[in-house]
């Protein structure tokens, strides 16, 4: 009964979070309650025994998205209070909050319509479900031993569907590409940092080195692993740019590149080498299946963090001398 | 129940109380000083007495001193947080609560 | 041919070389572009390579990491994956080869990784044989697509990059909502799996209703083609190329996929609704596409009119899974070659003008014939005139909605014709004509000018292809063999 | 019927939350709060769906799942922040232009 009450009041509170950061006015506001509702996301996972994923949530869906929410968000104020004059002047704030173009409103409409219906609709395929099915964790749990590690969930995102995980290094190169391919790196501001912010940084960045190796290194065999590793050291990356630091400029060509591409280049490369001498993609051999996948989700963590790192500094930095190169072209 | 568990129920009643008064400060102070200060003291010491009553029960040192050290670091950076909102927040001009 | 060469996995090397490719040109930026044309030209060699496995052994399966479905990932290829990965290699290779001389050293640098990983998961989501990973291929594909289309970054392209983002993003929630569901309901996210455990109830309905309409807003069907014309109208020419040719159709294709081997059984009343949806895209397409002005709307509105075409398959040929794929399949490899060619024809002469305007092309007959060739033969093949494999995939069309007595679908189809004759004559009408203005012309690479032709002249030459083309795949299906020969040789 | 079905039909509610605000809303920023939180909606079905038998032990492939759609998200969501100040700062505005400004 007790765990009733309990998990009603989340979910309730997570709908009404939900609903609050959605339509407050204050878009600031919004991107704080957003980030609260990360924060319980990850106590829900934790609710329904998937510690992975609440990690994951913790560190990026909270944690990353809402830091590049707020740097985006504060690079519209400060376009707002370049351009005083004139139409941007409401860039961040939602005063008006405007009609959707006529264009699109017939299909606005249409959705609003539709909108209850779905909801009943999934709800009522979520409640008519068969409370039989116990999915592939069977399967998975036939399998462990021969996967090389002991973690299922680092089993299954490594090993037995490892290939998904190689799509997914692409997919976070892929965002570091489409943003550079929309107006390459430009340098960060020079703005002084707090003292206190400066020692934080300075005293936590060997934390973070040490929680994100630890996460790595127990990954194997416990919650953790290369995606919560990978966003633990972003973490600490996003920090130190907050903190003022910045990389210098050669350490912005080819070695970034480089760890930008480990992750994805090494399941390529592993892929050819199991191809070529298992007649399998990405099968390993299972004495070695532990070795390869520590090999793997350490260059992706570097990978990830340094992804994770580069997409927040595009989003925080300023993007004025672009926009004039821009305009001449 | 042993010694122990009663032990530990009442540090979680106890810490429950402290994040209870540091929510109740953060809604109700006056200005954004105050309710810092409501938040960091009263959290700080609340989620140390739930540290320590998880301590308790913890089933080796080791899980025990993980424990601890989360709460140092999140004494620090709460520490660090406050300062750096209450910074910001005297930049802006934010006039501090007088009665 | 040698065994050694059939010893390679081909249908793995389609995907892996592309990807070795991306990477290649991200570490050294400088070697962009001889990197991706040598990769693009060995993708469109692998892929004869796995045709030819595929017919000398029949259907390819391969089992990612060895564990095979339902735990691993499968990949698998039958007909019509290899009639879909033949239009992406070809298609492909024809607008790489445009592209090379389309832009600049800056831009190319910007273009070609992009372009490459976008390759690759186009060839990994034909190659996929579950409904988890084409998600993971599906947002790929989004995600390149929307950084391609915002490449130029002018407003327009910036705003019809957003709108693409978020309306990509929309429908790929939506089908991963859907996944979830079918996982849930049968323990398997594997596509044969699916087919052997899914019985229709209230789960597996609201898993197809989200799957469908989050698929049927990334292939664009009308009414969730809104966020299409601004997209495709504002990329760059072999962007808008790619996305009209093959980008839309990889929904379309999961779709289809969802349909010959899960849905199709039960969801006959689906099926029209997406029948009638279709009727109406080609008839509001093919209007919109009249109205315009600006030479790649025209051909952007063309897309949504000719999208509608495909979904007239759903309730016309649900009796019969071979001919479904069949026609499905010739009428989407038709379009890409005829609308990439379109598109790069349209590039042609908005680099000659100087602008987009429909009513001041300016003679270009006489100083683009290559391009305006290009222009009309692919308009021939939108238009459903015959030799093309336009007017095969279309003709087949229509004769299953006479036989099924379907003659309001017909009628569209007849009018849709005409309209699409209509937009056509319009461009190159005006091609041939003086505008009131004459103004200079800049010179168009010949390069560019015979990318359009040879894509034109696929799109012609498909049509005598077509008996190949249907041979190819109804082997691999379940049901009758004669059904799409028989219709065909009608 | 466990408890776990509450966390699922909280997952579809957020989805359907999520959908309305992404439609009636017209800054971006909102529109891609709306998709992150749709995002989660989704992930909370896959995952709490796999608990409604009750067992202790879970199924895995969903939560691996989860991470993978997680990942996705976060770098959908920074390529959307970057096009929306790309676009804020051309043309002044945080709402999608009309479609058929030229």
């Amino acid at each position: 009964m007790l765990e009733w009450i309990f998990d009603t009041v989340l979910g309730l509170s997570l709908l009404w979070l939900a609903w609050r950061a959605l339509n407050s006015p204050d878009l600031f506001k919004a991107i704080v309650l957003f980030i609260s509702f990360g924060l319980l996301m990850a106590l829900i996972w934790v609710r329904l025994n998937a510690p992975d994923v609440a990690l994951a949530e913790a560190a990026i869906g909270a944690g990353l998205t809402g830091a590049l929410l707020l740097a985006a968000l504060a690079r519209l104020r400060i376009m707002t209070d370049r351009n005083v004059s004139g139409a941007s002047t409401h860039l961040a704030h939602p005063a008006s909050p405007a009609q959707p173009p006529a264009g699109s409103r017939f299909s606005c409409g249409m959705l609003i319509l539709l909108l209850p219906a779905s909801a009943a609709g999934i709800s009522y395929a979520v409640w008519t479900l068969p409370s039989d099915s116990s999915g592939l964790s069977l399967d998975v749990a036939e399998n462990l031993g021969s996967s090389g590690v002991s973690n299922p969930v680092t089993a299954v995102l490594l090993n037995f569907r490892g290939y998904d995980t190689m799509l997914e290094m692409i997919v976070l190169l892929l965002a570091v590409l489409g943003i550079w391919s929309l107006g390459g790196l430009s340098p960060r501001p020079e703005r002084p940092a707090a003292a206190v912010l400066e020692t934080l940084s300075r005293f936590l960045t060997p934390v973070f080195i040490l929680a994100a190796g630890y996460l790595l290194w127990v990954g194997a065999d416990a919650p953790g692993g290369a995606f919560q590793a990978g966003s633990v050291l972003g973490a600490a990356g996003v920090l130190l740019l907050l903190s003022g630091w910045h990389p210098r400029a050669r350490f912005m060509q080819w070695p970034l590149r480089l760890a930008l591409t480990a992750g994805a280049g090494a399941f390529i490369l592993l892929g050819l080498l199991t191809l070529l001498f298992e007649k399998q993609l990405l099968a390993y051999p299972v004495a070695q299946a532990g070795r390869m996948i520590l090999l793997l989700e350490s260059l992706a963590t570097v990978s990830i963090a340094v992804t994770l790192a580069v997409l927040f500094l595009e989003v925080s930095s300023d993007h004025k001398e672009k926009v004039k190169k821009g305009e001449k072209e | 129940m042993t010694a122990i568990d009663y032990v530990t129920a009442c540090l979680f009643i106890l810490g429950g109380i402290f994040f209870f008064a540091g929510t109740a400060g953060l809604l109700r102070f006056p200005d954004v000083y105050t309710r810092l200060h409501a938040l960091t003291k009263a959290d700080n010491v609340g989620l140390g007495l739930i540290v320590a009553g998880l301590a308790l029960q913890a089933e080796s040192w080791l899980a025990a001193g993980k424990l601890l050290l989360i709460w140092l670091l999140v004494l620090f950076a709460g520490a660090c947080v406050a300062h750096l909102i209450a910074r910001r927040a005297l930049r802006k001009g934010i006039r501090i609560w007088m009665e | 041919m040698p065994t050694s060469l059939m010893a390679i996995d081909w249908g793995v090397i389609v995907i892996l070389l592309p990807l070795s490719g991306g990477i290649v040109c991200v570490l050294w930026p400088a070697m962009s572009k001889p990197a991706g044309l040598i990769t693009v030209i060995g993708v469109a060699l692998a892929v004869a390579g796995l045709g030819w496995r595929i017919m000398e052994n029949g259907a390819y399966r391969h089992a990612v990491g060895g564990w095979g479905a339902p735990l691993g990932i499968d990949l698998f290829a039958d007909g019509l994956s290899l009639v879909m990965l033949v239009m992406t290699a070809l298609v492909g290779l024809g607008i790489s080869f445009y592209a090379k001389r389309y832009f600049s050293p800056r831009d190319a640098i910007r273009f070609w990784p992009i372009w490459l990983f976008l390759l690759a998961a186009l060839n990994a989501l034909f190659l996929s044989a579950d409904i988890f990973n084409l998600y993971v291929t599906l947002e790929i594909i989004g995600l390149a697509a929307v950084a391609l289309t915002a490449l130029t970054g002018r407003i327009d392209a910036l705003g019809g990059a957003m709108r693409y983002l978020l309306a990509t993003l929309l429908g790929s929630l939506a089908y991963l909502l859907g996944v979830a569901l079918l996982y849930h309901d049968a323990g398997s996210v594997d596509i044969a799996t699916l087919a052997q455990r899914i019985e229709p109830n209230a789960t597996v309905w609201a898993a197809l209703g989200l799957m469908s309409t989050g698929l049927a807003l990334k292939t664009a069907l009308f009414p969730l083609s809104f966020w299409l014309p601004s997209a495709h109208a504002s990329a760059p020419v072999p962007v808008s190329a790619l996305l009209s040719a093959l980008v839309v159709k990889t929904s379309f294709y999961i779709l289809l996929r969802l349909w010959l081997e899960i849905f199709g059984a039960f969801a006959e009343g689906f099926s029209m609704l997406l029948g009638l949806l279709g009727a109406a895209a080609i008839l509001w397409g093919s209007l919109q596409a009249l109205r315009q002005t600006r030479i790649k709307l025209l051909v952007a509105y063309s897309t949504v009119a000719q999208i509608g075409y495909l979904f007239l398959i759903y309730p016309l040929a649900s009796a019969n899974n071979a001919m479904t794929a069949g026609i499905a399949a010739y009428l989407a490899f038709s379009h890409a070659l005829a609308k990439s060619a379109m598109f790069l024809a349209a590039g042609n002469l908005m680099r000659f003008g100087g602008h987009d305007r429909i009513a001041d092309l300016d003679r270009a007959v006489q100083r683009l014939p290559l391009t305006v060739a290009a222009f009309a033969l692919a308009g021939v093949s939108i238009m459903g005139l015959p030799p093309s494999s336009g007017f095969v995939g279309k003709w087949l069309l229509l004769d299953a909605a006479i036989s099924q007595g379907r003659w309001d679908l017909a009628a569209v189809m007849i009018i849709g014709g005409l309209l699409a004759a209509g937009y056509v004559f319009k461009v190159l009408g005006y091609a041939f004509t003086q505008a009131e203005a004459p103004h200079d012309a800049q010179a168009v690479p010949a390069g560019m000018q015979w990318a359009a032709l040879l894509l034109a002249i696929g799109a012609i030459l498909l049509g005598f292809m077509a008996p190949q083309i249907f041979a190819l795949i109804h082997p691999d299906l379940t049901a009758s063999a004669d059904g799409a020969g028989t219709v065909w040789t009608a | 019927m466990t408890n776990a079905f509450l966390y699922a039909l909280a997952g579809g509610g957020l989805f359907t939350l999520g959908l309305h605000a992404l439609v009636v809303h017209a800054h971006l920023l909102r529109k891609i709060l709306a998709v992150n939180i749709m995002g989660s909606g989704v992930f909370l079905v896959l995952v709490a769906l796999a608990r409604r038998s009750g067992e202790t032990a879970s199924d895995p492939v969903p939560h691996a799942m989860v991470i993978t759609g997680i990942v996705v998200t976060v770098s959908a969501t920074a390529l959307a922040l970057a096009l929306m100040l790309k676009l804020a700062g051309k043309s002044g505005h945080t709402v999608l232009p009309d479609k058929h400004s030229d």
